[in-house]
Protein backbone atom coordinates (compact mmCIF):
# COMPACT_ATOMS: atom_id res chain seq x y z
CA UNK A 1 0.00 0.00 0.00
CA UNK A 2 1.00 3.27 -0.79
CA UNK A 3 0.63 6.26 1.27
CA UNK A 4 0.56 9.93 0.52
CA UNK A 5 0.63 12.86 2.82
CA UNK A 6 -0.28 16.06 1.52
CA UNK A 7 -0.11 20.18 3.17
CA UNK A 8 0.06 20.00 6.86
CA UNK A 9 -0.28 16.63 7.29
CA UNK A 10 3.09 16.86 5.51
CA UNK A 11 4.38 19.03 7.51
CA UNK A 12 2.96 17.01 10.68
CA UNK A 13 4.43 13.63 9.45
CA UNK A 14 7.47 14.78 8.22
CA UNK A 15 6.37 12.35 5.13
CA UNK A 16 5.07 13.03 1.68
CA UNK A 17 4.67 9.27 1.07
CA UNK A 18 5.70 6.06 2.18
CA UNK A 19 4.99 2.27 1.25
CA UNK A 20 3.82 -0.03 4.12
CA UNK A 21 2.08 -3.09 3.92
CA UNK A 22 -1.54 -2.87 5.72
CA UNK A 23 -1.16 -3.53 8.90
CA UNK A 24 -2.68 -6.53 11.06
CA UNK A 25 -6.22 -6.19 12.02
CA UNK A 26 -6.94 -2.63 9.50
CA UNK A 27 -9.38 -3.53 7.04
CA UNK A 28 -10.65 0.21 6.94
CA UNK A 29 -9.48 3.79 6.25
CA UNK A 30 -10.33 4.56 10.18
CA UNK A 31 -8.13 0.93 11.11
CA UNK A 32 -5.39 2.79 9.40
CA UNK A 33 -5.55 6.34 11.03
CA UNK A 34 -5.36 4.94 13.74
CA UNK A 35 -2.73 3.01 13.40
CA UNK A 36 -0.94 5.45 11.92
CA UNK A 37 -1.47 8.18 15.01
CA UNK A 38 -0.41 5.25 17.33
CA UNK A 39 3.30 6.14 16.05
CA UNK A 40 2.91 9.02 18.36
CA UNK A 41 5.21 12.40 17.48
CA UNK A 42 4.39 13.86 14.15
CA UNK A 43 1.86 11.31 13.09
CA UNK A 44 -0.18 11.41 16.83
CA UNK A 45 -0.54 15.93 16.41
CA UNK A 46 -1.20 14.93 12.23
CA UNK A 47 -3.79 12.39 13.20
CA UNK A 48 -4.54 13.92 16.84
CA UNK A 49 -8.48 15.18 15.61
CA UNK A 50 -9.36 13.16 12.80
CA UNK A 51 -12.32 15.12 11.76
CA UNK A 52 -9.86 17.62 10.15
CA UNK A 53 -8.26 15.05 7.81
CA UNK A 54 -9.86 14.13 4.60
CA UNK A 55 -9.09 10.61 2.45
CA UNK A 56 -8.34 9.55 -0.96
CA UNK A 57 -8.04 5.88 -1.63
CA UNK A 58 -7.03 5.29 -5.42
CA UNK A 59 -7.38 9.02 -6.24
CA UNK A 60 -11.16 9.02 -4.99
CA UNK A 61 -12.72 10.94 -1.66
CA UNK A 62 -13.78 8.16 0.32
CA UNK A 63 -15.47 8.39 3.72
CA UNK A 64 -13.17 6.86 6.72
CA UNK A 65 -15.27 3.68 6.57
CA UNK A 66 -13.86 2.71 3.42
CA UNK A 67 -12.00 -0.51 2.99
CA UNK A 68 -8.62 -0.97 2.44
CA UNK A 69 -6.56 -3.44 0.56
CA UNK A 70 -2.86 -3.50 0.11
CA UNK A 71 -2.85 -2.65 -3.68
CA UNK A 72 -4.62 0.75 -3.03
CA UNK A 73 -3.11 4.30 -3.08
CA UNK A 74 -4.16 5.86 -0.09
CA UNK A 75 -3.82 9.77 0.62
CA UNK A 76 -4.23 11.75 3.75
CA UNK A 77 -5.15 15.58 3.54
CA UNK A 78 -7.04 18.71 4.67
CA UNK A 79 -10.05 19.74 3.11
CA UNK A 80 -9.31 21.36 -0.40
CA UNK A 81 -8.47 24.86 -1.09
CA UNK A 82 -7.84 25.53 -5.08
CA UNK A 83 -9.63 27.73 -7.57
CA UNK B 1 -9.49 20.08 -21.60
CA UNK B 2 -6.60 20.24 -18.35
CA UNK B 3 -4.08 21.89 -17.98
CA UNK B 4 -2.24 22.34 -14.77
CA UNK B 5 1.55 24.09 -15.25
CA UNK B 6 3.87 26.75 -12.80
CA UNK B 7 3.58 29.30 -15.66
CA UNK B 8 1.27 31.83 -16.25
CA UNK B 9 -1.53 31.81 -18.78
CA UNK B 10 -2.87 34.10 -21.42
CA UNK B 11 -6.57 34.07 -21.15
CA UNK B 12 -7.64 36.02 -24.46
CA UNK B 13 -5.53 33.33 -26.22
CA UNK B 14 -6.79 30.12 -24.51
CA UNK B 15 -10.59 31.26 -25.32
CA UNK B 16 -9.29 32.00 -28.44
CA UNK B 17 -7.70 28.68 -28.73
CA UNK B 18 -10.75 26.78 -27.35
CA UNK B 19 -13.10 28.46 -29.68
CA UNK B 20 -11.25 27.86 -32.84
CA UNK B 21 -12.99 27.04 -36.03
CA UNK B 22 -16.01 26.22 -34.12
CA UNK B 23 -18.83 28.13 -35.85
CA UNK B 24 -21.67 27.17 -33.63
CA UNK B 25 -20.47 28.52 -30.31
CA UNK B 26 -22.24 31.92 -29.57
CA UNK B 27 -20.27 32.52 -25.92
CA UNK B 28 -17.84 31.65 -23.76
CA UNK B 29 -18.12 32.18 -20.20
CA UNK B 30 -14.96 32.66 -18.51
CA UNK B 31 -13.49 32.68 -14.75
CA UNK B 32 -10.35 33.85 -13.54
CA UNK B 33 -9.26 32.94 -9.97
CA UNK B 34 -6.90 35.71 -8.65
CA UNK B 35 -4.19 35.97 -5.67
CA UNK B 36 -5.65 38.59 -3.49
CA UNK B 37 -3.40 40.42 -1.14
CA UNK B 38 -5.32 39.90 2.20
CA UNK B 39 -5.65 36.62 3.67
CA UNK B 40 -8.95 33.87 3.00
CA UNK B 41 -9.22 33.56 6.86
CA UNK B 42 -11.89 36.07 7.55
CA UNK B 43 -11.33 36.36 11.29
CA UNK B 44 -7.75 37.68 10.11
CA UNK B 45 -8.23 39.78 6.76
CA UNK B 46 -4.37 40.08 7.11
CA UNK B 47 -1.88 41.47 4.53
CA UNK B 48 -0.21 38.83 2.13
CA UNK B 49 2.81 38.62 0.36
CA UNK B 50 2.60 35.11 -1.52
CA UNK B 51 1.28 32.09 -1.79
CA UNK B 52 2.63 28.22 -2.49
CA UNK B 53 -0.34 26.05 -4.56
CA UNK B 54 0.21 22.40 -3.44
CA UNK B 55 -1.58 19.42 -5.31
CA UNK B 56 -1.76 15.73 -5.64
CA UNK B 57 -1.62 15.68 -9.48
CA UNK B 58 -2.82 12.41 -10.67
CA UNK B 59 -6.03 12.89 -8.45
CA UNK B 60 -5.58 16.47 -9.76
CA UNK B 61 -5.73 15.08 -13.07
CA UNK B 62 -8.58 12.21 -12.31
CA UNK B 63 -10.69 14.71 -10.45
CA UNK B 64 -10.57 17.75 -12.77
CA UNK B 65 -11.64 14.76 -15.56
CA UNK B 66 -14.61 14.48 -14.03
CA UNK B 67 -15.67 17.41 -13.13
CA UNK B 68 -16.03 18.49 -16.92
CA UNK B 69 -18.00 15.08 -17.75
CA UNK B 70 -20.22 16.19 -15.20
CA UNK B 71 -20.38 19.64 -17.00
CA UNK B 72 -20.81 17.98 -20.17
CA UNK B 73 -23.26 15.16 -19.04
CA UNK B 74 -25.19 17.83 -17.48
CA UNK B 75 -25.63 20.31 -20.37
CA UNK B 76 -24.66 18.43 -23.43
CA UNK B 77 -22.86 19.98 -25.88
CA UNK B 78 -20.08 22.38 -24.61
CA UNK B 79 -16.30 22.99 -24.78
CA UNK B 80 -14.69 23.40 -21.33
CA UNK B 81 -11.51 24.56 -20.38
CA UNK B 82 -9.62 24.32 -17.25
CA UNK B 83 -5.80 25.31 -15.99
CA UNK B 84 -4.91 25.63 -12.76
CA UNK B 85 -1.37 27.05 -11.75
CA UNK B 86 0.59 25.78 -8.90
CA UNK B 87 4.17 26.91 -6.92
CA UNK B 88 4.40 29.80 -5.20
CA UNK B 89 2.21 32.80 -6.76
CA UNK B 90 2.22 36.71 -5.09
CA UNK B 91 -0.71 39.19 -5.38
CA UNK B 92 -2.42 39.91 -8.32
CA UNK B 93 -1.36 36.65 -9.92
CA UNK B 94 -3.68 34.48 -11.66
CA UNK B 95 -4.33 30.83 -10.29
CA UNK B 96 -6.97 29.56 -12.39
CA UNK B 97 -8.94 29.88 -15.43
CA UNK B 98 -12.42 27.88 -15.85
CA UNK B 99 -13.83 28.47 -19.44
CA UNK B 100 -17.57 27.35 -21.11
CA UNK B 101 -18.39 27.82 -24.59
CA UNK B 102 -21.76 27.20 -25.65
CA UNK B 103 -23.81 27.55 -28.32
CA UNK B 104 -25.95 30.38 -26.01
CA UNK B 105 -24.95 32.18 -22.94
CA UNK B 106 -26.96 30.73 -20.31
CA UNK B 107 -25.32 27.40 -20.31
CA UNK B 108 -21.92 29.10 -20.72
CA UNK B 109 -22.70 30.77 -17.30
CA UNK B 110 -24.02 28.02 -15.70
CA UNK B 111 -21.68 25.47 -16.67
CA UNK B 112 -18.28 27.16 -15.82
CA UNK B 113 -19.81 28.21 -12.43
CA UNK B 114 -20.54 24.77 -11.66
CA UNK B 115 -17.25 23.69 -12.43
CA UNK B 116 -15.55 26.71 -10.36
CA UNK B 117 -17.73 25.47 -7.16
CA UNK B 118 -17.02 21.75 -7.61
CA UNK B 119 -13.15 22.36 -8.32
CA UNK B 120 -13.22 24.35 -4.65
CA UNK B 121 -14.65 21.08 -3.27
CA UNK B 122 -13.24 18.34 -4.77
CA UNK B 123 -9.91 19.33 -6.66
CA UNK B 124 -6.86 18.22 -4.56
CA UNK B 125 -5.09 21.76 -4.35
CA UNK B 126 -3.79 23.43 -1.32
CA UNK B 127 -3.02 27.26 -0.81
CA UNK B 128 -0.45 28.23 1.76
CA UNK B 129 -0.41 32.17 2.49
CA UNK B 130 2.84 33.53 3.07
CA UNK B 131 2.37 36.79 5.51
CA UNK B 132 4.93 39.66 6.80
CA UNK B 133 5.78 37.26 9.91
CA UNK B 134 4.21 33.95 9.60
CA UNK B 135 2.65 31.69 7.19
CA UNK B 136 -0.06 29.17 7.23
CA UNK B 137 -2.70 26.84 5.13
CA UNK B 138 -5.90 28.60 4.20
CA UNK B 139 -8.76 27.04 5.76
CA UNK B 140 -11.68 25.70 3.25
CA UNK B 141 -14.74 27.62 3.14
CA UNK B 142 -18.24 26.25 5.00
CA UNK B 143 -19.68 28.42 2.52
CA UNK B 144 -17.74 26.79 -0.61
CA UNK B 145 -18.85 23.28 0.31
CA UNK B 146 -22.27 24.86 0.71
CA UNK B 147 -22.48 26.10 -2.66
CA UNK B 148 -21.00 22.45 -4.16
CA UNK B 149 -23.82 21.11 -2.44
CA UNK B 150 -26.65 23.07 -4.52
CA UNK B 151 -25.21 21.44 -7.20
CA UNK B 152 -26.50 18.31 -6.13
CA UNK B 153 -30.37 19.19 -5.48
CA UNK B 154 -30.66 20.58 -9.14
CA UNK C 1 -15.28 51.18 -18.33
CA UNK C 2 -17.07 50.70 -21.66
CA UNK C 3 -15.82 50.97 -25.09
CA UNK C 4 -17.56 50.77 -28.61
CA UNK C 5 -15.50 49.61 -31.72
CA UNK C 6 -15.11 47.88 -34.96
CA UNK C 7 -11.81 46.21 -34.51
CA UNK C 8 -11.30 42.91 -32.25
CA UNK C 9 -10.36 42.69 -28.75
CA UNK C 10 -8.39 40.86 -26.65
CA UNK C 11 -9.78 39.34 -24.28
CA UNK C 12 -6.88 38.45 -21.65
CA UNK C 13 -5.58 41.76 -22.35
CA UNK C 14 -8.34 43.42 -21.27
CA UNK C 15 -9.24 41.11 -18.38
CA UNK C 16 -5.41 41.76 -17.03
CA UNK C 17 -6.30 45.69 -17.44
CA UNK C 18 -8.94 45.56 -15.80
CA UNK C 19 -7.72 44.40 -12.42
CA UNK C 20 -3.74 45.58 -13.16
CA UNK C 21 -2.64 46.70 -9.44
CA UNK C 22 -5.67 45.64 -7.44
CA UNK C 23 -5.10 43.42 -4.91
CA UNK C 24 -8.49 42.87 -3.50
CA UNK C 25 -9.73 40.77 -6.37
CA UNK C 26 -10.44 37.81 -6.41
CA UNK C 27 -11.62 37.09 -9.25
CA UNK C 28 -13.26 37.99 -12.94
CA UNK C 29 -16.13 36.65 -14.69
CA UNK C 30 -16.02 37.28 -18.44
CA UNK C 31 -18.73 36.61 -21.34
CA UNK C 32 -17.25 36.70 -24.66
CA UNK C 33 -20.23 36.70 -27.24
CA UNK C 34 -19.33 35.47 -30.86
CA UNK C 35 -20.44 35.33 -34.15
CA UNK C 36 -22.11 31.82 -34.91
CA UNK C 37 -22.10 30.19 -38.48
CA UNK C 38 -25.91 29.65 -38.27
CA UNK C 39 -29.01 32.08 -37.73
CA UNK C 40 -30.23 33.24 -34.71
CA UNK C 41 -34.00 33.20 -35.63
CA UNK C 42 -35.14 29.40 -34.52
CA UNK C 43 -37.33 28.41 -37.50
CA UNK C 44 -34.78 28.59 -39.99
CA UNK C 45 -31.36 27.97 -38.46
CA UNK C 46 -30.17 28.62 -41.94
CA UNK C 47 -26.73 29.16 -42.31
CA UNK C 48 -25.14 32.68 -42.19
CA UNK C 49 -21.65 34.29 -43.98
CA UNK C 50 -21.77 37.69 -42.10
CA UNK C 51 -23.34 39.82 -39.76
CA UNK C 52 -23.40 43.86 -39.98
CA UNK C 53 -23.71 45.41 -36.28
CA UNK C 54 -25.76 48.99 -36.30
CA UNK C 55 -26.31 51.30 -33.38
CA UNK C 56 -27.30 54.60 -31.89
CA UNK C 57 -23.79 55.51 -30.97
CA UNK C 58 -24.95 58.30 -28.14
CA UNK C 59 -27.69 56.41 -26.44
CA UNK C 60 -25.56 53.05 -26.05
CA UNK C 61 -23.20 55.02 -24.54
CA UNK C 62 -26.03 56.30 -22.04
CA UNK C 63 -27.23 52.98 -21.72
CA UNK C 64 -24.57 50.68 -20.71
CA UNK C 65 -23.05 53.55 -18.59
CA UNK C 66 -26.30 52.97 -16.62
CA UNK C 67 -26.01 49.40 -17.10
CA UNK C 68 -22.96 49.45 -15.07
CA UNK C 69 -23.89 51.79 -12.47
CA UNK C 70 -26.69 49.48 -11.78
CA UNK C 71 -24.77 46.68 -11.21
CA UNK C 72 -22.19 49.00 -9.01
CA UNK C 73 -25.41 49.83 -6.72
CA UNK C 74 -26.64 46.01 -6.73
CA UNK C 75 -22.83 44.26 -6.01
CA UNK C 76 -21.23 47.39 -4.22
CA UNK C 77 -17.47 47.30 -5.06
CA UNK C 78 -17.01 45.49 -8.67
CA UNK C 79 -14.87 46.28 -11.46
CA UNK C 80 -16.70 46.18 -14.71
CA UNK C 81 -15.95 46.35 -18.44
CA UNK C 82 -17.96 46.44 -21.54
CA UNK C 83 -16.67 46.14 -25.13
CA UNK C 84 -18.96 45.94 -28.12
CA UNK C 85 -18.27 45.60 -31.67
CA UNK C 86 -19.78 47.65 -34.50
CA UNK C 87 -20.02 47.30 -38.32
CA UNK C 88 -19.45 43.65 -40.45
CA UNK C 89 -18.40 40.43 -38.93
CA UNK C 90 -17.84 37.25 -40.47
CA UNK C 91 -18.71 33.62 -38.35
CA UNK C 92 -16.33 33.03 -35.10
CA UNK C 93 -15.91 36.82 -34.95
CA UNK C 94 -15.81 37.98 -31.22
CA UNK C 95 -18.93 40.68 -30.91
CA UNK C 96 -18.73 41.50 -27.20
CA UNK C 97 -16.81 41.39 -23.99
CA UNK C 98 -18.65 41.48 -20.58
CA UNK C 99 -16.15 41.11 -17.66
CA UNK C 100 -16.63 42.14 -13.82
CA UNK C 101 -13.66 41.91 -11.66
CA UNK C 102 -14.09 41.55 -7.32
CA UNK C 103 -13.36 40.07 -4.10
CA UNK C 104 -15.29 36.78 -4.69
CA UNK C 105 -16.34 34.73 -7.24
CA UNK C 106 -20.43 34.99 -7.00
CA UNK C 107 -20.75 38.44 -7.04
CA UNK C 108 -18.67 38.54 -10.21
CA UNK C 109 -20.79 35.53 -12.03
CA UNK C 110 -23.80 36.69 -11.13
CA UNK C 111 -22.89 40.88 -12.28
CA UNK C 112 -21.30 39.94 -15.31
CA UNK C 113 -24.62 37.53 -15.94
CA UNK C 114 -27.03 40.44 -14.93
CA UNK C 115 -24.72 42.94 -17.09
CA UNK C 116 -25.10 40.80 -20.45
CA UNK C 117 -29.22 40.27 -19.70
CA UNK C 118 -29.88 43.84 -19.49
CA UNK C 119 -27.49 44.97 -22.54
CA UNK C 120 -29.41 42.28 -24.59
CA UNK C 121 -32.73 44.18 -24.12
CA UNK C 122 -31.34 47.72 -23.32
CA UNK C 123 -28.40 48.89 -25.30
CA UNK C 124 -29.46 49.96 -28.83
CA UNK C 125 -27.35 47.44 -31.58
CA UNK C 126 -29.39 45.37 -33.86
CA UNK C 127 -27.46 42.89 -35.78
CA UNK C 128 -28.83 42.12 -39.80
CA UNK C 129 -27.74 38.52 -40.64
CA UNK C 130 -26.01 37.91 -44.35
CA UNK C 131 -27.04 34.71 -46.26
CA UNK C 132 -25.62 32.59 -48.93
CA UNK C 133 -28.78 34.65 -51.16
CA UNK C 134 -30.57 36.97 -48.94
CA UNK C 135 -29.94 39.25 -45.76
CA UNK C 136 -32.59 40.05 -42.76
CA UNK C 137 -32.76 41.71 -39.16
CA UNK C 138 -32.58 39.46 -36.53
CA UNK C 139 -35.37 39.75 -34.29
CA UNK C 140 -35.58 39.90 -30.47
CA UNK C 141 -36.11 36.86 -28.55
CA UNK C 142 -38.97 36.55 -26.15
CA UNK C 143 -36.40 35.07 -23.90
CA UNK C 144 -34.29 37.75 -24.01
CA UNK C 145 -36.73 39.90 -22.47
CA UNK C 146 -38.02 37.24 -20.01
CA UNK C 147 -34.38 36.81 -18.58
CA UNK C 148 -33.86 40.48 -18.63
CA UNK C 149 -37.39 41.09 -16.23
CA UNK C 150 -36.13 38.55 -14.37
CA UNK C 151 -33.51 40.52 -12.65
CA UNK C 152 -36.62 42.92 -11.66
CA UNK C 153 -37.78 40.69 -8.88
CA UNK C 154 -34.95 39.82 -7.64
CA UNK D 1 -37.18 68.50 -33.02
CA UNK D 2 -34.75 65.75 -34.39
CA UNK D 3 -35.85 62.06 -35.71
CA UNK D 4 -33.56 59.20 -35.99
CA UNK D 5 -34.70 56.07 -37.60
CA UNK D 6 -32.45 52.37 -37.26
CA UNK D 7 -32.19 48.96 -38.65
CA UNK D 8 -35.37 48.51 -40.71
CA UNK D 9 -36.92 51.72 -40.03
CA UNK D 10 -33.60 53.39 -41.50
CA UNK D 11 -34.31 51.16 -44.41
CA UNK D 12 -38.10 51.78 -45.45
CA UNK D 13 -38.56 54.91 -44.82
CA UNK D 14 -34.68 55.27 -46.61
CA UNK D 15 -34.13 58.31 -43.81
CA UNK D 16 -31.59 58.04 -41.06
CA UNK D 17 -32.31 61.54 -39.68
CA UNK D 18 -34.55 64.64 -40.00
CA UNK D 19 -35.30 67.91 -38.55
CA UNK D 20 -39.13 68.16 -37.99
CA UNK D 21 -41.06 70.97 -35.84
CA UNK D 22 -43.44 69.32 -33.49
CA UNK D 23 -46.70 69.06 -35.90
CA UNK D 24 -49.90 71.05 -35.06
CA UNK D 25 -51.82 68.58 -32.68
CA UNK D 26 -49.16 66.29 -32.41
CA UNK D 27 -48.17 66.28 -28.21
CA UNK D 28 -46.59 62.63 -27.45
CA UNK D 29 -45.07 59.80 -29.21
CA UNK D 30 -48.46 57.80 -30.00
CA UNK D 31 -49.51 61.20 -31.95
CA UNK D 32 -45.93 61.29 -34.03
CA UNK D 33 -46.03 57.81 -35.03
CA UNK D 34 -49.06 58.53 -36.89
CA UNK D 35 -48.20 61.98 -38.34
CA UNK D 36 -45.18 59.68 -39.82
CA UNK D 37 -47.15 57.15 -41.30
CA UNK D 38 -49.53 59.44 -43.07
CA UNK D 39 -46.59 60.61 -44.81
CA UNK D 40 -46.77 57.30 -46.97
CA UNK D 41 -44.70 55.11 -49.02
CA UNK D 42 -41.95 54.28 -46.95
CA UNK D 43 -43.25 55.72 -43.72
CA UNK D 44 -46.26 53.68 -44.15
CA UNK D 45 -44.61 50.92 -44.62
CA UNK D 46 -42.29 51.49 -41.69
CA UNK D 47 -45.27 52.22 -38.82
CA UNK D 48 -47.66 50.21 -40.20
CA UNK D 49 -47.72 47.48 -37.08
CA UNK D 50 -47.09 50.38 -34.42
CA UNK D 51 -46.31 47.07 -31.92
CA UNK D 52 -43.21 46.36 -33.84
CA UNK D 53 -41.51 49.66 -33.08
CA UNK D 54 -39.64 51.20 -30.46
CA UNK D 55 -39.04 54.60 -29.28
CA UNK D 56 -36.64 56.22 -27.34
CA UNK D 57 -37.06 59.99 -26.13
CA UNK D 58 -33.08 61.78 -25.46
CA UNK D 59 -31.53 58.39 -25.75
CA UNK D 60 -34.20 56.74 -22.79
CA UNK D 61 -36.56 53.60 -23.89
CA UNK D 62 -40.22 54.88 -23.51
CA UNK D 63 -43.84 54.32 -24.35
CA UNK D 64 -45.87 55.83 -27.03
CA UNK D 65 -48.09 57.59 -24.45
CA UNK D 66 -44.98 60.23 -23.58
CA UNK D 67 -45.22 63.47 -24.28
CA UNK D 68 -42.83 65.56 -27.01
CA UNK D 69 -41.36 68.76 -26.69
CA UNK D 70 -39.46 70.13 -29.95
CA UNK D 71 -36.17 70.29 -28.29
CA UNK D 72 -36.67 66.28 -28.07
CA UNK D 73 -34.39 64.19 -29.63
CA UNK D 74 -36.63 60.96 -30.84
CA UNK D 75 -35.57 57.56 -32.25
CA UNK D 76 -37.63 54.76 -33.95
CA UNK D 77 -36.17 51.39 -34.25
CA UNK D 78 -37.06 47.41 -33.94
CA UNK D 79 -36.35 45.55 -30.58
CA UNK D 80 -32.61 45.46 -29.89
CA UNK D 81 -30.59 42.46 -30.47
CA UNK D 82 -27.17 43.15 -29.68
CA UNK D 83 -24.48 41.44 -27.51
Amino acid sequence: MKILYFAWLKEKTSLAEEDLSLPCGVSTVAGLMEYLKNRGGGFADAFADSTLVRVAVNMEHVQTSHPLNNADEVAFFPPVTGG
Amino acid sequence: MIRIQTKDFDAGAEIKNLVSGKGNIGGVCSFIGLVRDFSASEQSGEKITAMTLEHYPAMTEKQLEKIETQAQERWGSIETLIIHRVGRLEPTAQIVLVAVAAAHRDVAFEAARFIMDILKTEAPFWKKEEGPTTSKWVEAKASDIAKAGLWEKK
